[in-house]
């Protein structure tokens, strides 16, 4: 599932610059053109466009029939998209943010997750679900979660948390000729940045991969904290700390041996994640450090997460409760102190 | 927890009359009947002795629906139902034998024992479940009709669900996806008048369900479903609508069932005599009796049919006594698909 | 995109006619209006100047519906409403400067500046918010006049919601439950015509919405939202009806919102066309041409109205930009309740 | 909150012999007794008498105003908890089963447990919310789900696992008398389980509990996976092994002194949950051990959690699928040789 693509006939290897948004938006272009069983369905991703903007243009080129509007009803329509999968389609489903995800998880964990295992492996459900995902932009409580802990739990499918416009670009065919339900989640943070598409991309859904290299300490992210934790990382090279940045970018299943080869080498580990703390997916990398490298630690894992409180609209106490560049120098700091 | 507040009078006459159709269609509707009624039957004894295990509920009474129904489609077309569904997995196709094994927990069941009582699945006869969650099929089957559409396939989705599934926000949403996109769903509720223990009138506030289901403009019908005859003629009707408009249509077959929910159901929420009263228009009896005044049926072909059931329940049960449990080795098997494509996207 | 299969007249006439209220009602009803545009217009100057983040959906066009129905309300009754509440808020009595201070973040907001133009929040008035989860709001309703219900207490529970909500399972759960136990909850749709983009059309196979909400046995009307007269009388109709029935009723309010779905929507599913003809249906100014004509109103009396609005829109605004930050110390404040009671159970 | 209760007058302190299912019975019974501002909603509460016989009798006891049968509607009746709780009344809403829970995420994650940090301290939700949940009766994939972990990553809820007689009895008041949502989870394999009821009983919904003591390893539990684990215990015991059980009872908030102060003393952990093992429960108690003890380990904790499928339906298969007491004592035996 890891191979170079996105190479075009005429097109020469090297980078083009391009917008995460722009990135989603090629990527989806780029399977519905492929392949005729691809559609796209969720909530005005049609005549307003697109909510983020993703599939502007889409409803002209594809029509109305594989540009789908959908009414409000989100677990009707994630439910359709598991039905559409089930008879042959390769739907990609919109659900406009994580948060309203919720309404739709009886059909994601009930059905979509557990068909194959419990029909005795007859049906499987090739359905893409992406989501944006995470706060950081004022929207307050009720739109500013980071559940991608939860949907790491469950059995049965495969979680992709891109942070590039290399993997926004890259993920999505693969997803989508996975025979098994893949959930996307996009982080409303990241869509206006720019970046470097390289020229072929690459399309890997397997594996995580350190987007940093250094020797003191691993500081294991994902999705929109990846950035903050680059600049972390810079900040600590500057004050003679070498961190390494491990981007997991599948968050399940999990790509523990690159976590653990990392953290074998440093010895230590920060994990970044802006999910509420207790309980979530930064416990599990937590866990699973200690366990498959226990004896190779110089110091327990530090985690540094999203506070746990409902996220609030002002811009003081939003950014307080989220990890940010600071809290993450001091974590790897500390645990450079601590252990020196 | 009497429902008079729904039905002026709640229990009508037996079903009576000539029935229509020829001798092959006229005792092959009793045959199904008698399969479904005589291998439930087995399940519940067995159950008892403890080869059937989990939850076990049972279709009978309410026979008549997936007989009449089931005859009613194509073998293109796809057939999704609830945790009570032994009968529908039958009468798709299914084999007797297959679906014991299942309760058995056997890996020669249809879902390799993973399933049980209330996953019945086979693809071969686009039998897709068995859903334990009421009124968790209902957007698949939107999905499954819209792929069909899509594909330009002549198929239309068949979906079973109770009257209680009805309150669910899962029924709101699909029915509105089918009409709002025109797809070729049959709603088939079976309104067995309860849900669990909760009479119709206690969780809908309007309990004329065609009205409610008419709500969305989709085509309505209801229909005796204690009668085997009615039942057919009107799945005939109705699926030749959705397969002709490529619209929905909800067909509420009106019904009873004559055990408990489950096996652990007190049934406190009801009087025998109701039951009772209910069980005079049982569809076997009942359908049996007027295909005797017409001349169609013996009581010894009657017996004759009912010794094959028998042996075939027979065959089944020993099917299922002498299948294989799935290795523990391959418990984490099919979680995952195995091999999946591969990603080159260039 | 054009909606017509719902509507064969999109834009019917605007609002004329006599309005039937003592001059205080009458001109009452005109400030509300007044002090909810100018508040919101004030807003949307401060969103591009950078006070006001986030998301900020603004109500302007449909400011005749809060107006009507805040004053059928009492002070023991409860609202709730969506992210489209300065309106509802306002007009319930929280102050515009606690709003306003509320958008800017400040801990002098209504809900402490936590959260902003989505959740206003005010226990003195019982608006429960500002839920920024579309048909999120339904089911609360329902328990709050369930709870009203079984303390007899005498009030009705409002909730606000658009039509795009109606499609939720949220919403049709909620029908059920207040129609099946009685419950007084006045349900106020507010039918601006879109969801984001979507047109009702192409959300609703029934596009008719009272038809859909009769579905549930619920005593519906449908009022013209942009003709206050006429949204105040059927809100007083519906209130007295609530109230004295203790049963659910459903008001449709057609209306149309002349801005941006939110301040990031460009606006491609519809003409620049149509919405320069619904404005010609504008709440504030037929109305105010309405008063004129009557001679209740002079135009010296709306400037000075208009001013004295313009000056308490300043006066917010200072007291929003005077107001201070919460101290990040306090950020897990209230996550919990400080002491919780005590265990004695003895 | 931690005081000792239910003493009636004219019983005499000592034990009564009780099943869990009664306890609850008790439990509800008291508390529809004792305040009229308690009602009981859900499925089946009422005519049928409860799904689990928990409301027996309660019908024709306190009326159908305040034993409120709901209709098949787990969003709206939950959200109608949330709303009732918001107006002045005590809702218990029982959800028939975890399973079906999913379907009511959005009212819990979005109303009940933010309105209170959301409108700044304003509005409290003193809603409870029962549900069963668990493997362990065949019941399959759609009805044998443990999401306790899930529920205890939200802030502003309280989470409970009563796993015995005491704390199915002793729970539910204080649970009451909490301003906040609290959701308490009964483990469906308990149901019938016979155990004594001290006179007067605790009531404690604040602190883990120690079972059992023990000084070389600790085994970590909740819920239905204590009885499990406290036969492991007795197993390790004839194997010279002295293993302490803590019941952590509150899933949320953790009661982590208590787990800490164990493994400082024993030096090694397992950690029993019946859930799935990637991103559970059991990660966040890892995480947290290795975080509040790291230098006391001897080595790092291990898990013994549920396999990650779809629980089946055939008996060899489900029990291969839950950690069984082999395992548990398995796990502690290989903590024990590697260490020593
Ligand atoms: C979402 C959900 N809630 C609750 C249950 C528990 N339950 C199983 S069957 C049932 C009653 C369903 O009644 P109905 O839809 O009328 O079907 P019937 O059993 O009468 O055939 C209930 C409440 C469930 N399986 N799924
Ligand atoms: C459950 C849910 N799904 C999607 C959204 C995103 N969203 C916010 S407002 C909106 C449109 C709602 O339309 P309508 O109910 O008609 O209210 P209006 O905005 O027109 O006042 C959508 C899709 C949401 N907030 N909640
Ligand atoms: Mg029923
Ligand atoms: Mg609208």
């Amino acid at each position: 599932m890891s191979t170079k693509a996105g190479t075009q006939e005429g097109v020469h290897a090297g980078t083009v610059r391009i917008t995460y948004r722009q990135a989603v938006h090629d990527a989806m272009h780029e399977a519905l053109t492929r392949d005729p069983r691809v559609f796209l369905m969720g909530e005005d991703v049609g005549c307003y466009g697109g909510t983020y903007a993703f599939s502007k243009g889409f409803l002209e080129a594809f029509g109305p029939e594989r540009i789908r509007d959908t009414p409000l009803s989100e677990l009707g329509f994630v439910g359709a998209g598991v039905g559409a999968a089930l008879g042959g389609m390769r739907p990609i489903v919109e659900v406009m943010t994580v948060n309203f995800s919720l309404l739709a998880l009886d059909q994601i964990v009930n059905n979509a997750a557990l068909y194959r295992h419990m029909s005795g492996g007859q049906f499987s459900v090739p359905l893409v679900v992406r989501m944006a995902t995470g706060a950081g932009r004022q929207l307050a409580a009720q739109h500013s979660h980071s559940l991608e802990g939860w949907y790491a739990h469950i059995p049965g499918i495969r979680v992709l948390a891109p942070a590039t416009v290399e993997d926004a670009r890259g993920m999505l065919w693969p997803a989508l000729l996975d025979p098994d339900p893949v959930v996307i989640f996009e982080h409303a943070q990241l869509f206006n940045m720019e970046g470097d598409l390289p020229q072929p991309f690459t399309a890997d859904i397997e594996h995580a991969i350190v987007r940093r290299e250094g020797s003191d300490v691993s500081l294991i992210t994902s999705g929109g904290s990846l950035w903050k934790t680059l600049d972390a990382a810079v900040q600590l090279a500057t004050a003679g700390i070498s961190a390494e940045v491990v981007d997991l970018r599948v968050l399940r299943p999990l790509d523990l041996p690159t976590v653990a080869a990392s953290v074998r080498k440093t010895h230590r580990a920060v994990i970044v994640d802006e999910g509420w703390r207790t309980g979530g997916l930064s416990a599990e990398i937590a866990a699973s450090i200690t366990e498959h490298a226990f004896f190779d630690l110089d110091a327990p894992p530090v985690r540094v997460c999203g506070a746990e409180v409902p996220i609030p609209y002002a811009k003081h106490l939003e950014d307080a409760a989220l990890p940010q560049v600071p809290q993450i120098v001091a974590a790897a700091m500390q645990l450079m102190g601590r252990t020196r | 927890m009497s429902d008079t507040a729904t039905t002026p009078n709640p229990v009508p006459d037996p079903p009576t009359g000539p029935v229509p159709f020829d001798r092959e269609l006229a005792l092959g509707l009793l045959h199904d009947m008698l399969r479904v009624r005589r291998m439930e039957e087995k399940c519940a004894e067995l159950y008892g002795s403890g080869s059937i295990r989990g939850f076990l509920h049972l279709y009978i009474g309410e026979e008549a629906v997936a007989a009449g129904v089931m005859r009613a489609l194509r073998p293109e077309d796809n057939i999704l139902a609830t945790y009570r569904e032994h009968g529908h997995a039958l009468l798709r196709g299914v084999s007797m034998a297959a679906i014991m094994a299942e309760m058995f927990g056997k890996q020669e069941g249809c879902s390799r024992g993973r399933g049980g009582s209330m996953h019945l699945f086979d693809a071969a006869t686009h039998f897709y479940g068995g859903n334990a969650i009421v009124g968790g099929a209902l957007p698949l089957a939107v999905g499954l009709a819209l792929a069909a559409k899509m594909q330009g396939r002549q198929c239309i989705t068949a979906c079973f669900f109770g009257e209680g599934a009805m309150a669910e926000g899962a029924f709101h949403e699909s029915m509105n996806l089918a009409a709002l996109w025109e797809l070729p769903v049959l709603f088939c509720c079976e309104n067995n008048r309860y849900a669990m223990g909760t009479a119709l009138d206690r969780s809908e506030s309007q309990t004329d369900l065609t009205a409610k289901a008419a709500s969305y403009r989709v085509a309505t019908e209801t229909v005796d479903g204690m009668d085997v005859v009615a039942v057919h003629e009107a799945a005939q009707r109705a699926a030749a609508f959705v397969r002709d408009s490529g619209s929905p249509m909800f067909v509420e077959f009106q019904t009873y069932r004559f055990r408990a929910h489950s096996m652990f159901d007190p049934e406190l929420y009801r009087d025998r005599a109701e039951v009772e009263a209910w069980k005079t228009r049982g569809p076997i009896h009942t359908y049996t009796a007027r295909l005797k005044a017409q001349g169609l049926l013996t009581e010894a072909d009657f017996l004759a049919l009912d010794d094959a059931v028998g042996a075939e329940v027979r065959r089944a049960v020993a099917f299922a006594e002498a299948g294989t449990w799935e290795p523990v080795a391959d418990l984490a098997r099919d979680v995952c698909t195995p091999a999946p494509g591969t990603g080159d996207a260039s």
